[in-house]
């Protein structure tokens, strides 16, 4: 499968090794990093939560998309689900081709489309005690966080 | 009919439960979720969800069959 | 320095260690791999040799001009020199931002700068036992090859 | 005057060395470049080089000083 979750910590140098091609002149990857901020909140942890049996499979035409897009050799994503701190890496993409220009549109066109297709939620904890699902709570016009109160 | 249900992330959390095996009318997705948001007070609109139907996309209009398993997606925020 | 030449292998792990940052979200990085053609033509491996004193001025110089012009955390670039054999890391970039679109923008022209204005050059060596420097020979209008026949 | 050349690819093999001190009248690296062209027999036109003096890159029309080192420099090809 050239997308998958994991539990544990991508292996980025096992991910890498699957996308060498004697013809690739280029690779490009991109991390996801958890960041201590988001929208003004100080954010603490994360926790991913995948529905993961149709993400693959949509993770899957995502490649696919990109394969047939850009001419490109190899590509692959890894997605982190579970309880995340700051600075861990919470997805992983990774592209080889021929020339650099296409692995880089390839690579950011792929993170771009998990962003907005793979069914993957993001809980963030913030250092206030608050916690909220991201684009859920807010646009949602519940009470923001506030159910969440510890 | 039959059909089982799996909740994630804000509406596993309002719905009390990861998956419950439900009897029911609702003829489609749609029914389904009006049905279930008067139960747990989701209080994301429906426009604003997507639905699975057996592990795959489904329109809201879908005729639901026995054994189903449905899945309503918030919207997502992988990355 | 955040421009570098090395002889040996890139160290990433290290390389990538120097651009975490808590305010960092995304982070992208670019590898120039040998690969095993150019230009219609079988290569074997590669030589490249930098003027390295100059090298790492004009190579700083375009981190700085990148950090100016993209709002990027970190950025740098380590380059190799010496022999290569085929699917060796050549080059390697890596930048961390806020938000992903600015560290794909900046390793994007970082990598193309560093190929137009940091003194490096290659020399690839064919299958067919010719050899020539990449960018000079042709554009020379010298006998193509015909001096490094072995 | 003397100057200090270094060579670097494509020049260094067209030369037969890596670096040299030379005596020479050359007042810029424009001068230099024919007079080594004349002995090298370089195949590269100065159109299609570079030239640094001491480590940064100058206009060919710089007046040179004894004791500056000089480079040509080659169509680059990193990465």
């Amino acid at each position: 499968m050239r997308f998958r979750f994991t539990q544990f910590a991508v292996d980025t140098y096992s991910a890498r090794r699957e996308l060498l091609d004697l013809g690739a002149g280029g690779y490009v990857s991109f991390e996801g990093w958890v960041r201590d901020n988001n929208e003004g909140l100080e954010v603490t942890r994360l926790e991913y939560e995948a529905f993961q049996e149709l993400g693959v499979k949509e993770g899957e035409r995502i490649i696919g998309d990109a394969l047939q897009r850009f001419p490109i050799k190899h590509a692959l994503c890894i997605h982190r689900v579970g309880s995340l701190e700051l600075s861990d890496m919470a997805v992983w993409v990774g592209v080889s081709s021929a020339h650099r220009g296409e692995a880089f549109d390839a690579c950011h066109f792929i993170i771009d489309e998990v962003k907005h297709r793979v069914p993957i939620w993001k809980k963030e904890h913030y250092r206030n005690g608050d916690s909220g699902w991201v684009n859920c709570e807010r646009c949602a016009g519940a009470p923001v966080h506030a159910h969440e109160h510890a | 009919m039959q059909l089982k249900i799996h909740y994630y992330a804000l509406m596993r959390e309002q719905a009390g439960r990861s998956e419950e095996t439900l009897e029911t009318f609702a003829a489609t997705p749609e029914d389904l979720y009006g049905e279930l948001t008067a139960r747990y007070g989701f209080t994301l609109a429906r426009e604003q969800l997507k639905v699975a139907v057996n592990s795959e996309f489904s329109d809201w209009a879908r005729p639901l069959s026995s054994g189903d398993a449905v899945v309503f997606i918030p919207p997502v925020a992988g990355g």
